[in-house]
């Protein structure tokens, strides 16, 4: 039995405790500046001047989870929508984050584009369908996150977890004309 | 000093209820029994937050954060949580052994802890056996491992226990021989003479290498630490014997396991790195230092030990273990009573 | 660069001669009678030294009413791929019992290689599971992806028994007001779903 | 005598140590296994039919949730069997980023296989520490593609996002890091007890090995020097040199050190890819994206996978889907031998055993 090969692990085990642990604690250490800038994992962001609504990223989309919703003119609450035209909803339930819309969209820079918010899961199915006025860009400082100095009374129950949701932009928003035939593949 | 501040006390009840005199013997044993227990208690929380800093640190993570400053309330939180849960008891198991075997595993644990001494003149017992039946108990628990397995009526568990008995057959005999060394050097059964021995002459160690090397491997066997936790292989039996149970009896098993941890070392230190020996007062240092604290020195390298080998080593199977211990452990331990025996006349004549 | 495997064009010439007008050659690639499958397979494994079977699919060609089984062949010295074709006409008549109350109609049947290449074992199994070619002389012909009483086979042009699973109701989700919600999860087996429904009906 | 009697004990689907979903019923009479049967399928999406049923460009995220380890692999193995169909050259510099990441991923791949192996045996720290340095070969990828594990990176022809600025520093810096923390990791990994539960145990001889169609980096555990980058080059790999680690004895510890000197040869890879790294357009083509009609033919690619060798048999009639595209996919071949070897080892050896075949689920029931 080699007497070598048993202590030297040891010896390598013990070594490591004197370096620095790897692990990034979430929620104390923000996580949000260490995320690279191409990363494309985040929710949608739709950027209504520059969307001309031409349907691109609904028909690339493979699971099928961007349908265009058309809105009025600035019927769009605090976000001003001037010109009336079709934007892309998506729906967070089937998106697998493949990142073909915003490749296909031919505006520069992108209509529509990723954020960095990667905390998407819910409680409430209904509330993973965004309509296009949640995916401004403005709406998502208005995401209630966690901030890591705040995490502390978030152990002690003094504060909700981080809200994900953001608060629907009017409750009374139904979509105009109803959806005249499904959109079948060309 | 914690004699003399035990016979106070003792004395106190003895008058509060005045108790007749002959039954003061059996207050010290029981006074030092529940001092016995509380500071296994707390060494044993104390180890177990220890080793899951330490493993954590070693595989360069932060390990428990939050309960308490630094995590220092993780165990009393998982204790806590244990209690809490429900008990269950699979419908096909045997209900009365499924039970009691695991408090039965607990009284062991605590009737070794009783016997052994935790200082030079802090011990319950001082009788001519006494390193004779710590070594005799750990050998029960065994077969209350095989009841738990047979028990719980479930195939993993069954094979756990198995694999459980059949290791016991294989360590206990190394475990004696390397013991049947020193009782011929030292010519007593008796620990508390053992340490004397080594706190006048040389440690145990430097006459018996052969002797502490088959010691301590079937030490960890005894313990079923990670060379040896076959039983509890959790990547193949998923938890082993422990599998079925919940709640209050599982933190049993988890007491139960760092007792072991802690008894163990505590043997080998008296037994071959001369108990509480060690110099009472060093130059540049005021006070004098109390013989516990060269005893709970030692024992702390040890479980440090337990610790970083379980840190770094997988498991072996079950039958690699037997013929170690058959082809190989067995021989070194009679080569080592043969080392004994020309020592002895050689040293001692 | 493109990567291009060199194709063993002379073994298909050998092949010829030694087995006559049983091989026809369509531009590189051997297209073998089914029945002499297995003959093929081992003079190519024991005289030509193929002895990687690089892979074995089976396409469905519904246009020509045929299954078509393709084995790549690879030999490791020489560093030649060989690809054998078997054309199998589907004829109803043969049928198949895959499930004690499903019978598929069937297609024509092949001799089995896996005693040549133990590794095709599980190759010609996934064949058999989701085409519903059955190769004779195969130890374990069953199921090998698919649970036992699946009814038919998937990858058939013909066969659409997997119903996309989950469709997203826009106009429900539009609205945000109720929470009812139609799910199904799962792929849901139509001619299973009927087949219980006539059970029922039966009882 | 209650040790004649044999014991059915079902292992899986759902057990801490089958790599995934794997069920295996075992018989065994007291430790030792008598005959077992592997029974898959749990994972199976029918990702060959959902390629019928998608245009061209929405397949490739597919191809990725196949070996959801070295997702980059097959996404890549599936690219270059269209580009062979159409005829297309991909840019130069664009074949050299994607040797580069794809070499990044093979490393990933062999870290999580040697971590969980180490995990399976009872070895804890290892599975940490491979994870650790996993974590920035990951943050590396995502810099370039966007996605940690699911990339859709490859493109007809080229790439989608050329390598960021600064990126092949931090690449250089992270391989100096990984070489030296490397060896100590082999120093800790072979240690006296990894040796008695991985030295002779699922033994598999040269012949039985090519007979039951084992790949990859087990082949040439069993002492066959086959690697797809050698006997039938594709990219840019005839222009780098490293060598393909053989090993003869065949057992679980061959075929771990296999895997782990390919780390070190994959360290090489990449650093001259990196070296000699041209300058050019990496854009690819555009015409992919929608109904472009794709030549019709039929065409087989293989590929050197982290798990093996892998191939795709696409079949194209002309129209904007493919008709057919059927994966040959290493882990299948390597989990169909799996009950063969297994016969007559005790229980704790089966877990040794898968560990070092290294399956990956997803690519088995595809």
């Amino acid at each position: 039995m080699g007497v070598k090969k048993i202590v030297q692990p040891m010896l390598i085990a013990v070594k490591s405790v004197f370096q620095k642990p790897f692990t990034l604690r979430y929620p104390e250490e923000s996580i949000y500046d260490k995320l690279p800038e191409n990363f494309k994992q985040g929710r949608h962001i739709v950027d209504f001047n520059l969307c001309v609504g031409c349907q691109q990223c609904a028909r690339i989309c493979p699971s099928e989870c961007i349908e265009m919703i058309s809105i009025p003119e600035n019927k769009g609450g605090n976000t001003k929508v001037n010109k009336p035209l079709l934007y892309p909803a998506v729906s967070l339930e089937t998106c697998m984050w493949c990142n073909l819309c915003e490749e296909i969209c031919p505006t520069t820079p992108k209509a529509i584009r990723f954020s960095k918010l990667f905390e998407n899961s819910n409680t409430n199915k209904a509330q993973l369908v965004f309509h296009p006025l949640d995916l401004d860009e403005k709406k998502y400082s208005e995401v209630d996150f966690v901030k890591p100095e705040e995490v502390k009374d978030v152990i002690e129950g003094k504060r909700a977890p981080t809200q994900k949701t953001v608060p629907p932009a009017q409750p009374s928003q139904q979509p105009e004309q109803p959806k005249e035939e499904k959109k079948e593949d060309s | 000093m914690i004699n003399e501040l035990m016979n106070i006390v003792i004395d106190q009840v003895m008058l509060l209820l005045n108790l007749p005199i002959f039954l003061r013997d059996y207050l010290v044993v029981i006074g030092y029994g529940v001092f016995a227990s509380l500071v296994v208690g707390a060494v044993a929380y104390g180890g177990a937050y220890v080793e899951r800093k330490l493993i954590a640190r070693i595989q360069s993570r932060y390990g428990p954060q939050h309960p308490g400053p630094a995590g220092i309330l993780i165990n009393l939180a998982d204790f806590v949580k244990l209690i809490s849960k429900e008990d269950i008891v699979p419908d096909g198991a045997d209900s009365v052994s499924f039970r009691w075997a695991p408090i039965a595993m607990a009284t062991i644990l605590f009737f070794t802890i009783m016997l052994l001494p935790f200082g030079k003149d802090l011990f319950a017992v001082d009788q001519s056996f006494s390193l004779l039946l710590p070594v005799a108990l750990l050998s029960l628990l065994p077969v209350a491992i095989l009841l738990i397995g047979w028990a719980s009526n479930s195939k993993y568990t069954y094979l756990g226990a198995l694999r459980s008995a059949v290791m016991s057959m294989s360590y206990e005999i190394p475990l004696l021989l390397s013991v049947v060394g020193l009782v011929i050097l030292t010519g007593t059964l008796n620990i508390v003479t053992m340490a004397e021995i080594q706190d006048r002459g040389l440690w145990f160690v430097l006459l018996q290498p052969i002797g502490l090397l088959v010691f301590v491997i079937s030490m960890i066997a005894t313990a079923e630490r990670i060379p040896f936790d076959m039983p509890f292989a959790e990547s193949e039996l998923v938890a082993g014997w422990k599998t079925e149970y919940s709640g209050v009896r599982y933190a049993l098993t988890f007491l139960v396991e760092y007792g072991l941890v802690l008894v163990t070392s505590v043997i080998v230190v008296f037994l071959f790195f001369g108990g509480w020996s060690g110099p009472t007062s060093l130059p540049n240092l005021p006070f004098k230092i109390p013989s516990e604290a060269w005893l709970f020195f030692k024992v702390g390298i040890f479980v440090m030990a337990y610790i970083v080998m379980r840190a770094s080593f997988p498991r072996l199977r079950a039958d690699q273990l037997l013929n170690l211990c058959w082809k190989y452990l067995i021989p070194l331990g009679v080569l080592n009573i043969g080392i004994a025996v020309v020592e002895r006349m050689v040293l001692w004549v | 660069m493109i990567q291009n495997l060199s194709i063993a064009k002379d073994v298909v010439e050998e092949l010829k001669e030694k087995f006559g007008d049983v091989i026809q050659s369509e531009g590189d690639v051997a297209v073998v009678n089914e029945d002499f499958i297995a003959k093929v397979c081992k003079y190519l494994k024991n005289e030509k030294g193929f002895d990687h079977l690089s892979n074995l699919s089976a396409v469905d060609l519904i246009k020509q009413n045929m299954m078509c089984v393709v084995y790549h062949l690879w030999s490791t010295e020489k560093k030649q791929l060989i690809i054998l074709k078997a054309f199998l006409p589907r004829d109803p008549t043969d049928k198949h019992v895959c499930h004690e109350d499903d019978v598929c109609d069937g297609v024509q049947r092949l001799p089995s290689i896996s005693k040549i290449y133990p590794a095709a074992d599980w190759h010609e199994r996934e064949a058999f599971d989701l085409f519903g070619i059955i190769f004779e002389g195969h130890p374990n012909m069953k199921r090998l992806l698919l649970k036992e009483d699946w009814i038919g086979h998937p990858l058939r042009k013909d066969d659409e028994s997997g119903v996309p699973a989950y469709q997203i109701d826009w106009k429900l989700a539009m609205m945000r007001s109720n929470d009812k919600f139609v799910l199904n999860m799962g792929s849901i087996n139509q001619k299973l779903e009927k087949m219980k429904e006539e059970k029922e009906d039966g009882k | 005598m209650a040790s004649e009697k044999i014991v059915e004990l079902n292992m899986g689907p759902q057990h801490p140590s089958t790599h995934g979903v794997l069920r295996l019923m075992l018989k065994i009479k007291g430790d030792t296994i008598m005959d077992s049967t592997a029974h898959i399928g749990y994972l199976h999406r029918c990702i060959e039919k959902l390629h019928e049923k998608r245009h061209y460009m929405w397949c490739i995220p597919l191809t990725n949730r196949m070996d959801y380890v070295a997702a980059l692999h097959s996404e890549h193995l599936f690219v270059q069997a269209v580009e062979k169909l159409m005829n297309i050259e991909p840019s130069e510099r664009s074949q050299y980023v994607r040797v580069i990441l794809l070499e990044l991923q093979r490393i990933a791949s062999h870290l999580v296989a040697i971590g969980s192996y180490g995990l399976d045996l009872g070895q804890m720290t290892t599975w940490f520490w491979c994870f650790k340095e996993r974590e920035i070969i990951l943050t590396l990828m995502e810099e370039v593609t966007g996605g940690r594990l699911f990339h859709n990176e490859v493109r007809l022809g080229g790439l989608k996002n050329d390598l960021p600025k600064g990126w092949t520093e931090k690449c250089l810096s992270m391989l100096t890091y990984l070489d030296k923390k490397w060896k100590d990791y082999g120093k800790f990994i072979e240690n006296e007890l990894f040796f008695k539960r991985t030295k002779g145990i699922g033994v598999v001889s040269k012949k039985d090995a090519m007979d039951w169609g084992m790949h990859g980096p087990s082949l040439r555990g069993s002492g066959w020097n086959l690697d797809v980058r050698r006997y039938a080059p594709y990219s840019v790999y005839d222009k780098l040199d490293f060598d393909v680690p053989v090993k003869d004895e065949g057992d679980s510890l061959a075929r771990y050190r296999v895997r782990w000197e390919e780390v070190v040869q994959s360290i090489r890879i990449v650093r001259q890819a990196i070296k000699n790294l041209p300058q050019g357009p990496t854009e690819g083509l555009r015409s992919l994206y929608f109904t472009k009609p794709v030549t019709p033919g039929e065409v087989y690619v293989i590929n050197e996978q982290a798990k093996g060798e892998a191939g795709v048999y696409l079949v194209s009639d002309g129209t904007s889907k493919p008709y057919r595209a059927k994966y040959k996919t290493p882990s299948f071949c390597n989990t169909a031998l799996l009950p063969k070897i297994i016969v007559g080892h005790k229980i704790a050896d089966i877990v040794a055993i898968i560990g070092s075949l290294d399956p990956v689920f997803g690519e088995v029931d595809r």
